[in-house]
């Protein structure tokens, strides 16, 4: 009897595992959620200095077209339009392709596809940003050039180089939200005389929304994020766009571009970093925003 | 029926016409890539060190620094996005708390790397005393690629069955137990998919680096094995100008004269090296698979 | 009457705020066969799961499960050791990705046996107790996940045997298979009783009085009867049971 | 699998400590170690310097960094690192104190208007130069070239060859907001790719992609800038803190030497300090230079 109540009770490699196992785990999120809090509090801190040291104001910075650091004033609603324009509908156009290829290969194609498409996809992930920008201006900017006129450099640019350069990421990444729907659920649906579409368009995509959502976030977060490659082609040029074709310039790109140029400390870098500060709320938003979407949709 | 098979037609047809024109699209880049690099690279390119302003410089270092630093990341990211992933699969109660933390760590992935790098300057170089340092660079490329890693790792594990993971639990076994020895040798492969796009990103991001690892290579000594001397290419202390970096600084502000050829014949370098990488991880992470089963 | 294997003393169980199970009291006899049975939702499967702490992370046990005289329901317990003494086969087979052989000695290795000649033992004791031996004999090392369905719920099987539990717990552990498969495992059960107290939920009131020695009938999460298979099916206590034997409900 | 995790962790943790133990320990005990930040366009010059400085003294260790003149002068202010290069005075900045800095001037570089190779124009006259970046020309044909759009290229607000360019030849008066860019290497592909583009860049960065404009029927040439013939120039300065470590200050004295100044600041198409028969201040106030 007694000897039962020590087993049963009593400590054993098992728990010491589920300890450790525990731990382990508890502690690199964590690690992950300190990190991601430092960065959010250190992005705040800074952000915010431009409106508390009173050198910009907060009506001025969001609605104001003029952005002039050297003239001290901050009106950043140019770069926050076109950020906005050039990541959704580069997304947008993104996401169609993306599928079709990530059906093609999982539903469609023999998997041998799959496997040749899969390391030239992966490929493209890591083609540094500069390259993608120099394509774009010796390729995407004359054909823009060509095909709706102007100088080239601007919006219909900008968008195509961004194509490129999310197509990987979301490309992949809905190859393996597709792949997570189970086998039986596609021979189901098939069984019960759908076609190959009416299975994926009933029972395979919404299965996969979420993972097609994800997908679509991260794609978007890389052009929300991607500098070098857009300031190259979008003619970089902090004006509020009139059109497909007119320069314009991305939050991202002035970041960058302006960094290395202003002293810490001053207004012009202040306002840099309050630019920083808009971009994550700004995606903060967007992906509120694509939950509550596909939650309803 | 009729009407059906036709929409299927159809569809079929839409799907496969997109996908072509994207593949054309992609293979047509990389192969544009390849064409205009590849008669640049020789193996005095590969093997001999980059010039500050006159031509016919290499890019050994910078190879052999983007690998390195490859491998330093992953070293930190992966355990770290796996062991969080495991936690939020598994053992997190899935309330607003950590889907709040959920939408931080993805929120994070939008911003720019400036940003991740001015933020690596000032803590990791700065502030942790790191310097200029390959392992400052491997920081903040962690950072980089947590969001994605993470995600790719948690949807990985989120896909073993639930079966499994109770046909473990009712032979007694732990939760930690079943996670590691029947969930993640299934969710090996989504996992290796979220590494090697990460590493991909690694292999070409320069604006978090030049704050961190720096965009310079002095005084490496391939020799020199032992990790903690100064000068060996195993130090990650050392500053490392990695093939991405060297691609942008040499399209911004080299002086060489034979900019373009670097450029364009290192961009060919880095897709190969991809790839190569890419295959071997895959390859790597089978037999790891295998072994795990046993 | 025979020894008690495991008693269960007002046991109620909830899925948040949702009473499924209500106010279960029973003795499950030793080395016999006890069906629960009863409709869909009738909170059978829920009780069966909370019996080796299977129901954890989903639901709120409370109430006493008393096994050898220690109330396994209380947040002290090693439920790995109790799962260890009470074994668990599911619905669905769940073989895992790895050779036949592998599976079958799965538990025995995360409890550190390396021995080889005891493996090799326990793998042909395991799979000729769950009548998997001959037909498999030959392809120990292939992999599990090609058997056929019937084959992988032996091989489930033979893999809680291999453990050596006192008890076996099976949640419907034929519903999923062919009549043939069905017939296979059934016969096996019968062998088993007499090494193994078995608990088992059916749907399937023929099976229930083709095995079982006891039977206990469920209805909206409460224990309505519980008496041997052969009284509860020719004699019912209750109008309820009666009415769902007869295939008349509510 | 466990083991390696906790193995993993000891080892992450491990290098950490270490990384910080031995930038501390190296910071105190050696002080042989420079770290130079800032100017883009000086680090291939002070890079290119860096052996011949550790045949003097090998065990200086001398990190060369870019990351832009604002970072440069921030950081050496700041005390984060030795040296912090610049292509503009800090007087020049905002939120410097200059009189807490030490300035050495190791190179002049010529600036340089560009424009696409195809374009049928050799020269401009300073007002010209300054009514194109203006607005007020938008067209080739007002300067004799042919009937073509002008597309303007800008360097990035804060850059040191703006700010000269703006000094120069603005005068004062507001440029026309266009494009920016933020790198000499990215003005010249743009210039070199589209029809009608007119930027400009630090001479040494001039190759056979783009086209150099005469001034006023000047040649930018290192003769021409010597004299300020070609007034279109700026310099490559290094800051220092007042209390700077012997070694940063050796690194220093090296680059203005005449080893460097002779033979690898031609090489790089700078133009040396020490041939220069005039001086600019921080406010732009040209003087003779004594003996030239």
């Amino acid at each position: 009897m007694e000897n039962w109540h020590t087993y049963l009770t009593g400590a054993s490699k098992e728990r010491q595992q589920e300890r450790r196992g525990r731990w382990l785990t508890s502690l690199a999120l964590l690690v992950i959620g300190a990190l991601v809090v430092t960065i959010l509090l250190f992005l705040i801190a800074k952000g915010v200095r431009l409106f508390t040291t009173g050198e910009g104001k907060l009506t001025e910075f969001f609605f104001s077209p003029t952005w002039a650091p050297g003239a001290g004033v901050f009106g950043a609603a140019p770069m926050i339009v076109t950020s906005l324009i050039v990541t959704v509908v580069a997304g947008l156009i993104g996401l169609p392709f993306a599928l079709a290829v990530a059906l093609a290969v999982t539903e469609i194609l023999p998997p041998v596809a799959k496997k040749l498409l899969q390391p030239v996809i992966e490929l493209l992930v890591g083609i540094p940003s500069v390259v993608y920008g120099l394509v774009g201006l010796t390729v995407i900017v004359p054909a823009v050039r060509q095909l709706v006129g102007g100088t080239g450099f601007g919006l219909v640019a900008a968008v195509g180089v961004l194509y490129l350069m999310i197509m990987p990421t979301m490309t992949s990444m809905a190859i393996e939200a597709l792949q997570a729907v189970p086998k039986q659920q596609r021979q189901a649906s098939a069984g019960l005389g759908a076609t190959r579409w009416q299975t994926i368009h009933r029972v395979v995509l919404p299965a996969a929304r979420g993972g097609i959502l994800t997908a679509m976030i991260f794609g978007m977060a890389r052009a929300f994020g991607e500098a070098l490659a857009v300031q190259m082609v979008i003619g970089n040029a902090a004006i509020m766009p009139t059109s497909l074709q007119s320069s314009a310039a991305t939050l991202t790109s002035v970041l960058t571009t302006g960094m290395g140029n202003t002293i810490m400390g001053t207004a012009a870098n202040d306002a840099l970093w309050a630019l920083a500060l808009v971009l994550l709320a700004m995606s903060l938003l967007f992906n509120l925003g694509m939950r509550l979407v596909t939650k309803k949709g | 029926m009729q009407k059906a098979e036709k929409q299927d037609r159809l569809a079929t047809g839409l799907i496969l016409g997109l996908a072509g024109i994207a593949a054309l699209i992609v293979i047509s880049l990389v192969a544009y890539l390849l064409i205009t690099g590849l008669p640049h690279v020789s193996w005095h390119f590969l093997t001999s060190s980059a010039s500050a302003f006159t031509s016919g410089g290499g890019i050994f270092d910078q190879l052999f620094n983007s690998f390195y630093l490859v491998i330093l990341t992953l070293a930190v990211a992966v355990p770290l996005a796996l062991g969080a992933a495991i936690y939020l699969s598994e053992y997190a109660p899935q309330n607003g708390w950590t889907n709040a933390l959920r939408l931080a760590i993805e929120v994070l992935s939008s911003l720019p790397s400036i940003v991740i790098g001015l933020f690596g300057y000032l803590v990791f170089v700065l502030r942790w005393g790191l310097d200029f340092s390959l392992l400052a660079g491997a920081l903040a490329l962690t950072i980089i690629n947590l969001p994605l890693l993470t995600r790719a790792c948690e949807t990985a594990l989120q896909q073993v069955p639930a079966l499994q993971r109770q046909a473990g639990l009712g032979l007694g076994m732990p939760k930690w137990q079943v996670t590691l020895k029947i969930v993640l040798p299934q969710a090996l492969p989504g996992i290796l998919t979220g590494a090697i796009l990460s590493a991909g990103r690694i292999f070409g991001e320069a604006a978090a680096l030049i704050y961190t690892a720096g965009q310079s290579t002095v005084n490496v000594d391939y020799t020199n094995w032992n990790p903690f001397a100064p000068t060996s290419f195993l130090n990650p202390m050392r500053p490392a100008e990695t093939l991405a970096v060297h691609i942008w600084k040499v399209n911004t502000e080299g002086l060489i004269p034979d900019a373009a050829a670097v450029s364009s014949g290192a961009a060919a370098v880095l897709i190969l090296t991809i790839l190569i990488f890419n295959l071997s991880a895959r390859g790597l992470g089978n037999y790891l698979a295998r072994r795990l089963r046993k | 009457m025979n020894e008690i294997a495991l008693a269960v003393q007002n046991v109620a169980v909830a899925y948040g705020e949702k009473p499924v199970v209500t106010d279960v009291n029973m003795e499950f006899p030793a080395h016999q066969i006890t069906a629960l049975i009863g409709a869909s939702g009738s909170g059978k499967s829920t009780l069966l799961r909370s019996l080796n702490r299977m129901n954890d992370e989903i639901a709120t046990v409370t109430g006493q499960i008393n096994f050898h005289g220690v109330d396994i329901n209380r947040p002290e317990t090693n439920v790995y050791r109790v799962r260890q003494q009470i074994g668990m086969v599911f619905q669905q087979p769940t073989p895992f990705p790895m050779s036949i052989y592998e599976n079958v000695i799965y538990g025995l290795r995360l409890r550190g046996e390396k021995d080889r000649t005891v493996l090799d033992q326990r793998v042909e004791a395991s799979l000729k107790q769950a009548a998997l031996w001959e037909e498999v004999k030959d392809r120990l090392q292939t992999s599990a996940q090609a058997l056929s369905g019937g084959q992988q719920q032996r091989l489930c099987i033979a893999r809680t045997l291999a453990t050596q539990p006192e008890i076996i717990l099976m949640d419907e552990p034929t519903s999923a298979l062919d009549p043939i498969s069905t017939n296979q495992i059934e016969a096996t059960l019968a062998q088993l009783k007499e090494q193994f107290t078995i608990i088992i939920v059916t749907h399937n009131m023929q099976q229930a009085s083709r095995i079982s020695d006891w039977t206990a009938y469920f209805e909206q999460g409460k224990l309505v009867e519980f008496k041997p298979t052969d009284q509860l099916f020719m004699n019912p206590s209750e109008q309820r049971t009666a009415d769902y034997l007869s295939g008349k409900f509510g | 699998m466990k083991k390696g995790w906790l193995a993993f962790l000891v080892i992450v943790v491990g290098l950490l400590g270490w990384g910080a133990w031995s930038a501390h320990s190296s910071g105190q005990l050696k002080q042989a170690k420079v770290t130079n930040v800032g100017s883009t366009a000086l680090q291939p010059l002070a890079e290119a310097a860096v052996p011949g400085f550790n045949q003097q003294h090998p065990r200086v260790n001398v990190t060369i960094q870019g990351g832009g003149s604002g970072t440069g002068l921030s950081q050496v202010q700041a005390g984060a690192v030795d040296l912090g290069s610049s292509d503009v005075y800090a007087e020049q900045k905002k939120g410097i104190d200059a009189t807490k800095l030490e300035d050495h001037i190791v190179a002049v570089a010529g600036i340089v208007p560009i424009v696409n190779p195809k374009l049928k124009v050799n020269n401009l006259t300073t007002d010209q130069l300054r009514r194109i970046f203006t607005g007020e020309i938008t067209n080739w044909q007002a300067v004799g070239g042919p009937d073509e759009k002008i597309t303007i290229i800008n360097r990035a607000d804060g850059s040191g060859t703006r700010l000269a360019f703006e000094d120069l030849i603005l005068k004062g008066q507001a440029p026309k907001p266009a494009q920016e860019q933020d790198s000499n290497g990215t003005v010249k592909q743009i210039v070199a790719n589209t029809p009608g583009a007119i930027s400009y860049v630090a001479l040494p960065y001039v190759n056979s992609t783009v086209k150099t404009l005469t001034l006023n029927g000047v040649k930018a040439t290192a003769a021409n800038i010597q004299t300020n013939r070609w007034p279109l120039w700026s310099y490559e300065h290094v800051y220092l803190r007042k209390n700077a470590s012997p070694a940063a200050r050796a690194f220093v004295k090296y680059l203005t030497s005449p080893t460097v100044q002779q033979t690898l600041v031609p090489k790089a198409h700078y133009v040396s300090v020490d041939e220069m028969q005039v001086h600019r201040d921080a406010h732009g106030k040209l003087s003779p230079v004594k003996g030239k």
